[in-house]
């Protein structure tokens, strides 16, 4: 059963992926990246749950706060660079 | 009997919750423009996030495995808007125009 | 069943890095290098490697993510196109994965009991750490005590390179002004990091004081703590960041660090025993051995973190001090 | 004299975490624990971070009673976009509205930003002074906004932070 989850939570970082390559502007690439680092935290706990090691919780503890302070820091960065849509151009 | 109707629920929570992270997720990829995708973040954030997270939380039972899915959870229901936010305030000062219709559905 | 987790994170690693190598805005790259952490943090996770998961986290997914934008924001956020043909370096690359392949042959299979790793080292450090050590978390034992010269290395290295990047950026000393423009702008997340500063902080020590139990150690608090500054800088401006945590402080900090290890090295000698023999450190060597590792830990963790605020405050205090 | 007591306030919460997470209840671990919080609270000290606002809000029981009525919000409104998401013709019309935020503090108007970012089909874009701008998913999600009812909840639990 938490294979099943597991799986989804794979699938739908799957389509992140996707929207993280097709962008078209580097907003939508930060926003992947984000869910992406939802999905990994949820991820990480079903697994520790699945091999019985709680102590994974710990990690993804960490993921929380960590993509979140750095989903801030390239948003500050990208905002004092001007050329944002960088892609529409292409 | 007890732990098994508590098993079943904390399936149906966990089945649930992967469900709205997929929703949200194909959101993610189908919704028009930016903005608009941003709601759909917040579907995989909050509900996709919060049922799987319930779901663990029956699992692990009164332990501090619990507290510490709830620290996650109590995290997660002030940094993700926060980040949210940040985007779309970032995306708004950076001048990406919004799609904005007034066509009701 | 994990298997078919494994095949399917390494399928999707292999298609960011093909992504990667495609895409042209740096920025975007950095995006998916990004990406490319997360994803092989949850491998790491898949394959029972919790330290390494947490340390791929705190630095993939994090430090290095804002250190790369840093550095992108001073510089250009193009590539250059090439304009060699890329016949010669394919060729090279091709030949050098086909030897390195050819090489894994010999290799014992992926999870096979019978490798020497599994039948020697690998027993002989599970047999021994209970009865030597006393710490449930065997990596942490193995990294700071049956192979506390390596770390020590690896601390030495870090410092090294937060000399390196204070060289080369110049010393800035200047004050950044305290109140930068546009602050009213960013109240959510004023008021955001407000409440988890003082729980990011708190959450470092949990990990640097906790890795004898579960993951973590002082690599990963160092990261942690260090990003805890970085939030409080991004928030409350880089003055107010470098007013709380003055750069000089940081440049000892740096240095007390590596010092504490090897001091704790020196001290074990002076007892009579061998460097790093911590076992000397009390009378019981279980309790000297925890000792040890505890305060090396702490060591490890201070110069990681006084090194990488070195390298974030000396990318960042560069730039605006540019714009001006 | 508050000062103090938001100090203490803070300590106690800091210590609370530890014990939470830590699970391992030896005298060397406690007192680590101890000399950890106040290594945190004098370095919150100093970034002079300590004012109401970083009081754990979250154990008074009207501020418990606005997380599960926000908790109904968030699970109606999930139900309605995930609808549209898997919807075939998409039925959504963006818009943007600005509303006026009523709280007397910094924090009460970020409470309310964020609840309504938390929500989907609202997103906050900018916080100017009293004034919040948001994008909304459909026609009917700013219209029910804009009928104040977070707004006014927000505003009720502001008078006791």
């Amino acid at each position: 059963m938490y294979i099943t989850v597991s799986v989804v939570i794979l699938v739908a970082i799957a389509i992140g992926l996707v929207r993280a390559f097709r962008g078209p502007t580097l907003y939508d690439r930060v926003m992947a990246v984000n869910m992406i680092g939802t999905l990994t935290v949820l991820m990480v706990a079903v697994l520790g749950f699945m091999t019985g090691r709680p102590e994974f919780l710990d990690i993804a503890l960490v993921y929380v706060l960590i993509s979140f302070v750095s989903t801030i820091a390239v948003l500050r960065v990208v905002n004092t660079s001007n050329d944002t849509t960088e892609d529409s151009k292409q | 009997m007890m732990a098994l109707a508590l098993d079943l629920l904390s399936w149906i929570f966990l089945l649930a919750g992967a469900a709205f992270l997929l929703i949200g997720a194909i959101g993610v990829l189908r919704f028009p423009d930016f903005y608009t995708r941003l709601h759909a973040v917040s579907v995989c954030d909050t509900m996709g996030a919060g049922l799987v997270l319930i779901g663990l939380m029956l699992q692990g039972g009164l332990s501090l495995v619990t507290v510490k899915l709830l620290l996650i959870f109590y995290f997660m229901m002030f940094t993700c808007p926060t980040a949210v936010h940040a985007l779309a305030q970032a995306a708004l000062q950076g001048k990406l125009k919004p799609v904005v219709e007034d066509r009701e559905s | 069943m994990e298997h078919f987790i494994d095949i399917v994170l390494l399928g999707l690693l292999m298609i960011t890095g093909f992504a990667i190598v495609r895409l042209r805005s740096l920025l975007a790259v950095t995006m998916l290098t990004s990406i490319y952490s997360l994803l092989s943090a949850a491998l790491f996770v898949v394959l029972d490697a919790v330290d390494v998961a947490l340390t791929e986290a705190a630095i993939g997914a994090g430090i290095s993510t804002i250190l790369m934008l840093a550095t992108i924001a001073q510089t250009t956020d193009r590539e250059k196109v090439p304009r060699h043909t890329p016949l010669l370096p394919l060729i090279v690359v091709i030949t050098t994965g086909a030897a390195l392949i050819y090489g894994t042959l010999d290799m014992p299979h992926y999870g096979d009991p019978d490798a020497p790793v599994h039948r020697h080292m690998a027993a002989a450090y599970l047999h021994d750490t209970p009865l030597e050590i006393g710490v449930p978390n065997v990596v942490t034992s193995v990294l700071a005590s049956y192979r506390g010269y390596d770390t020590l290395g690896e601390v030495t290295v870090i410092f090294t390179a937060g000399i390196g990047v204070l060289v080369l950026l110049g010393y800035h000393t200047r004050r950044q002004n305290i109140q930068p423009p546009g602050i009213k702008k960013i109240v959510v997340l004023r008021v955001i990091a407000k409440l988890f500063l003082p729980l990011i902080l708190l959450f470092a020590l949990y990990i640097l004081l906790h890795g004898d139990y579960g993951p973590g150690g002082g690599f990963q608090a160092g990261v942690i703590f260090a990003t805890g500054f970085v939030l409080y800088a991004l928030a409350f401006g880089l003055g107010n960041a470098q007013r709380l945590i003055p750069q000089r402080l940081l440049h000892s900090l740096a240095a007390a660090g590596v010092l504490i290890y090897a001091a704790v090295g020196i001290e074990v000698m002076l007892l009579g025993g061998k460097f790093l023999e911590y076992r000397v450190l009390a009378d019981d060597p279980v309790t000297g051995q925890h000792l040890g590792i505890m305060l090396i830990e702490l060591g490890v963790g201070i110069t990681v973190a006084a090194v990488m605020l070195i390298i974030y405050f000396g990318f960042v205090s560069r730039q605006s001090s540019g714009d001006s | 004299m508050s000062k103090l007591r938001h100090t203490l306030n803070l300590a106690l919460f800091l210590f609370a975490t530890w014990l939470l997470l830590s699970g391992h209840y030896t005298p060397l671990m406690l007192a680590l624990g101890l000399l950890s919080t106040l290594l945190v609270v004098v370095l919150v000290t100093r970034a002079d971070l300590i004012d109401q606002e970083n009081q754990p809000i979250l154990i008074k029981p009207s501020v418990l009673f606005y997380w599960l009525w926000l908790g109904r919000e968030i699970y109606r409104s999930n139900i309605d976009v995930a609808w549209r998401i898997l919807h075939p013709a998409l039925p959504i019309s963006p818009n943007i509205i600005t509303v006026h935020a009523g709280q007397k503090t910094e924090l009460g108007r970020v409470t309310y930003a964020n609840s309504i970012t938390l929500i989907p089909g609202t997103v906050t874009m900018d916080v100017d002074e009293d004034t919040l701008i948001v994008h909304a998913l459909t026609q009917a999600a700013a219209t029910s906004l804009k009928n104040g009812d977070i707004n006014r909840r927000v505003c009720d639990i502001e008078d006791i932070f």
